[in-house]
């Protein structure tokens, strides 16, 4: 199946896959808001989490690159924050010509624009580790017990579940097209900008139709079972100790973090 | 034998007015395993989703001797096992154990039993191994008999199933046929193969255009080729 | 074919604390409004319905179609959304989509998933079902173009929350962030106006018991109407005075106490700076998004004309 | 006769590193019709999106006499005609039209000869008067007539079926046997249905993990049920 590749849970059983998903969630969110909390240039608190998460890839038998190797999807994004190198007053470092404009990054700039990428670099990757380290029902069950409404986790658990057949579907659909998108000599193949929209966007609306008349199958689908608006779940997870323990540690840790940073 | 299901005279238009069944009645009794053929369109499909009420229509519908109304549904639907065509259909929950535990959970049963209940019914269908397993990494075999283990979980008295075999290559399709034929339990199969009603069914009902052409011995059924021509049929 | 992330999607470290949680707050009070309506117009039929309609929306944002030199266009789908399921439904749905993204393909953070919500679900349920439930009544021409319009608008609205919430984190510098994000935008914008009203037109041609009086689209009214209609206004008037006059949205910004809020190393903004080669332009970016905002009009009536009589 | 088609050592493997072609050679003349069989995963929905293109492995396929590069492409596509499975996968405009314009109208031809190529392949199919109507609301069989018609509106050198009879009731499948018998072109069809094999298809090609089996007549290839119970097939 093609939408495999959405699948992020690289399974195996190290110490991190046996937490309890709840355990990792917090202490995936808890290390996320720590670095959005830890000021610009806190190069010790910064240089501690990045052995935190180290340490975590370390403990989850993926590989000490794991992560590393997953994390460049926010470096495009970073592209926003490149004014603040030339648009924060102080020392200015370097001028440079930018097509007939001077330009003056200054160390603030600098400074600022470093944090900034360090923080979102450390975040994703901690959230990578997240979904490769527990499958995604678990992690639906985890925001369950942290009391994320109901009907929202199950809503997500459903989008889950038919994302890979609704996302196989369009595979097809553009496979098909693809299929038949030929030219012959003499013509200029393609159409316009607007009919080719036209055609995705008649795509578009015929899979919303075999969703819909989907939706009323699977209900009838749950109708069958004796579903009535209520879904009840058995939820095996139980919190061992070494789960409180981790979490505790953890959450010591990075709230360590948050101290070095602002002394 | 105990007559487990009657349907008497039952009739049914969708929303467009369309006749989709026009009087249709027939009896299962303990232990009777029928294959239900027509072509496309006949009704097959429509007179499934009466059998545990999920649409209603004039008529009468009787299960294990309860007469189907709005009230008696939830113990209906605990003794009517429905299977669907399409297994993503009904196989709706993230994990094999969350589906097959579906049914039993909303039945209300201690937790414990939920478990037997799980365990007994992937055994059957010879899927244990895949308790833990995400739906969507499995072949579409190996989905067609979890979805029917979702509905043995539930002790069903009869089970309905709706077309099988579609789409099975040879090999998946000899296994299911297999399963069928050793599952202890009534059934109602609705299919387009003839070879499967030959081999597994001693009782065919054919329907056309919502009514019920024929129903008895599959043997003298499939040997009329004139009838079978009639209603789109073929001899296997 | 891989999943591509759409340049909307904030990840986490480019907003500060105080950004991220005033837009949760926000975000849940929202969420939980649409929690129980949905709950009172659909009953146990809610879940599937929802979940399988956000799987709808992710799966639609992987349908592209070649725009020019390799480049292509593909749908947000939060516009589609709520003219097709209803305002709360369609906010719903968004939320599941947006969620999924962050939390299973890193395409958007988790502390920031409360302003990407904001920004690309609950904004565009306003814009889009707001200008198209004012035109219910209208011929399905009309609907058409207004819902083309609505699409473009939403994706221009979220590209301009986007670029407010970086500057007021301190991440990007006003002008240059918001003229960069709806410029791409406009584009990106123009191919989901062209896909939406495709999809709708092919809805309405199939399916128009979907569309019509006493569906989910026909659901709420007025109050949509006006939120729609004020949040249009608010895009069409930020964004040229952010692109083109930003001290005076600073000057606001910092009297309310927003920008050094939650700036860790607080700096001065310089009242009077511009960047040098985007500051001299104010003037034609504005009469650009009128333009553009003028042709997108232009080919959706032209468009919704021709697709109107098609269907009659 | 001419060699239309021929395709040497092909070899594919999906990004998981499967190898799902390992060295696939064969050649089409024109007029042949063949029959492509073979267990679930053998490689036979991986070959037919070779033939034009949409996947690229190594070795060389050759159309009407063109090697398939990159460049030629689009020509190539509009030799080879590939029609899918599930006809939902192939249909995705709203009316019948439009589904069957699409190919013709992507190549940018004039007007008038799209139109002329619409009704010729929808009556082909014997569907002249489905011209406007939505393909969501036709029924299986009705469907895969029209994405034969999609790709026949291109008038293409080569007809490429993967698995055209799954699905469909006797009548529908029957129709669409006498269908193919008289489209005069030349087919590759890949297929589970082995009575088909045998009642349209005077050549056979089996293939197994990735490995052409067998390639020759189908009565000989058929005969021999020991080699066929061996590659997960069974005899008609
Ligand atoms: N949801 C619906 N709305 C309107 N008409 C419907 C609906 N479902 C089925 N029908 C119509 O009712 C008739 C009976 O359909 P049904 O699905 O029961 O046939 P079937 O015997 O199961 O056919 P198949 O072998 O194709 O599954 C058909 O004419 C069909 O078009
Ligand atoms: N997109 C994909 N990604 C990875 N592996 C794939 C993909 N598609 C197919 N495969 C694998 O490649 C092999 C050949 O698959 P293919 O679909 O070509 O088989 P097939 O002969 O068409 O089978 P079937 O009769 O079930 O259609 C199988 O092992 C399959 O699991
Ligand atoms: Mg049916
Ligand atoms: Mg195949």
């Amino acid at each position: 199946m093609h939408s495999d590749v959405f699948d992020r849970y690289h399974a195996a059983n190290s110490f991190i896959h046996r937490l309890d998903s709840r355990v990792k969630v917090v202490v995936t969110v808890a290390f996320i808001l720590s670095n959005a909390l830890l000021p610009d240039a806190a190069w010790t608190a910064f240089g501690l989490s990045w052995l935190f998460l180290l340490f975590a890839n370390a403990l989850s038998d993926l590989g000490p690159g794991f992560t590393l190797q997953r994390s460049f999807i926010v470096l495009p994004f970073a592209l926003v924050a490149v004014t603040v190198l030339v648009s924060i007053p102080g020392e200015p470092l370097t001028t440079f010509r930018f097509i007939a404009w001077d330009l003056t990054i200054t160390d603030a700039g600098l400074l600022r624009f470093v944090s900034i990428v360090i923080r979102s670099w450390l975040s994703v990757q901690m959230a990578i580790l997240l979904v490769a380290t527990t499958r995604f029902p678990d992690v639906v069950h985890a925001l369950e017990h942290l009391r994320v409404p109901f009907i929202l986790t199950t809503i997500i658990a459903f989008l889950y579940r038919y994302l890979f057949v609704l996302v196989d579907e369009v595979f097809r659909l553009l496979r098909a097209r693809e299929a038949r998108s030929a030219a012959v000599a003499g013509f200029r193949a393609g159409g316009s900008v607007a009919w080719r929209a036209g055609v995705a966007g008649n795509m578009a609306g015929q899979l919303f139709l075999r969703s819909y008349e989907r939706s009323d199958r699977v209900y009838n689908a749950m109708l069958a079972r004796g579903y009535t608006g209520h879904l009840n779940t058995i939820n095996p997870h139980e919190l061992r100790r070494v789960d409180y323990v981790t979490t505790a540690l953890a959450l010591f840790v990075i709230l360590l973090f948050q101290v070095v940073g602002r002394v | 034998m105990t007559n487990v299901l009657s349907v008497r005279d039952l009739h049914f238009s969708y929303h467009d007015h369309h006749a989709a069944l026009r009087g249709v009645s027939f009896e299962l009794c303990e232990g009777d395993k029928v294959a239900l053929v027509g072509p496309n369109g006949a009704g097959k499909s429509t007179l499934m989703l009466h059998l545990n009420g999920i649409l209603r229509g004039q008529g009468d519908v009787t299960v294990g001797g309860v007469r189907l109304t709005r009230d008696n549904l939830p113990a209906i639907r605990a003794m009517i096992g429905l299977v669907f065509q399409n297994p993503d259909d009904q196989l709706f929950s993230p994990t094999v154990f969350d589906d097959v535990a579906f049914g039993p959970l909303h039945m209300g049963l201690p937790k414990e039993e939920v478990l037997t209940r799980v365990e007994a019914a992937l055994q059957a269908v010879m899927m244990s191994a895949y308790r833990d397993r995400m739906s969507h990494h499995l072949s579409v075999g190996e989905k067609k008999r979890i979805a029917i283990a979702t509905v043995l979980s539930m002790n069903p008295q009869i089970l309905v199933l709706d077309e099988p075999s579609a789409g099975l290559d040879p090999r998946a399709r000899r296994t299911l046929i297999n399963l069928l034929r050793e599952l202890p339990i009534t059934m109602l199969v609705s299919t387009h193969d003839m070879r499967m009603v030959q081999e597994l069914f001693p009782r065919t009902i054919v329907m056309d255009e919502g009514l019920i052409a024929a129903d008895g011995e599959t043997k003298e059924i499939l040997s009329d080729e004139g009838f079978l021509n009639e209603h789109g049929l073929e001899k296997p | 074919m891989h999943y591509a992330p759409a340049p909307l999607h904030i990840p986490d470290g480019f907003l500060n604390v105080t950004v991220s949680v005033i837009f949760w707050v926000v975000t849940i009070v929202m969420i939980g409004m649409a929690v129980s309506r949905t709950n009172k117009s659909l009953g146990e039929k809610q879940v599937p319905l929802m979940g399988i309609m956000a799987a709808f929306i992710f799966a639609a944002q992987m349908i592209n179609f070649p725009v020019a030199g390799g480049t292509s266009g593909h749908l947000l789908g939060g516009a589609l959304a709520a003219i097709v399921l209803g305002p709360w439904a369609g906010m719903l749905v968004m939320t599941a989509v947006i969620a999924v993204q962050g939390l299973l393909f890193q395409d958007g953070g988790l502390l920031v998933m409360g302003a990407n919500i904001f920004n690309m679900g609950l904004l565009t349920a306003a814009i889009g079902y707001g200008l198209y439930r004012s035109v219910m009544n209208k011929p399905t021409g009309t609907k058409l173009a207004v819902a083309g319009v609505a699409a473009w608008l939403s994706v221009m609205a979220g590209a301009l929350a986007t670029s407010l919430q970086l500057w007021l984190s301190g991440t990007s510098n006003l002008q240059t962030v918001v003229i960069a994000m709806l410029g791409v935008h406009a584009l990106i914008g123009l191919g989901e106006a062209l896909i939406t009203v495709a999809a709708l037109s092919f809805i309405f041609r199939t399916r128009p018991d979907l569309l019509g009086e006493g569906s989910a689209s026909a659901e709420g009214g007025r109050g949509w109407i006006i939120a729609g209609v004020i949040v249009s206004l608010i895009v069409a008037l930020l964004s040229p005075l952010a692109s083109a006059a930003p001290d005076g949205l600073e000057r606001v910004a910092i009297d309310m106490g927003f920008i050094d809020a939650g700036q860790d190393a607080p700096y001065e903004i310089i009242p009077d700076y511009t960047v040098p080669f985007l500051g001299e332009t104010p003037l034609s970016t504005i009469l650009a998004g009128v333009i553009g905002a003028l042709i997108v009009l232009g080919i959706m009536v032209v468009t919704g004309r021709s697709l109107q009589k098609k269907t009659s």
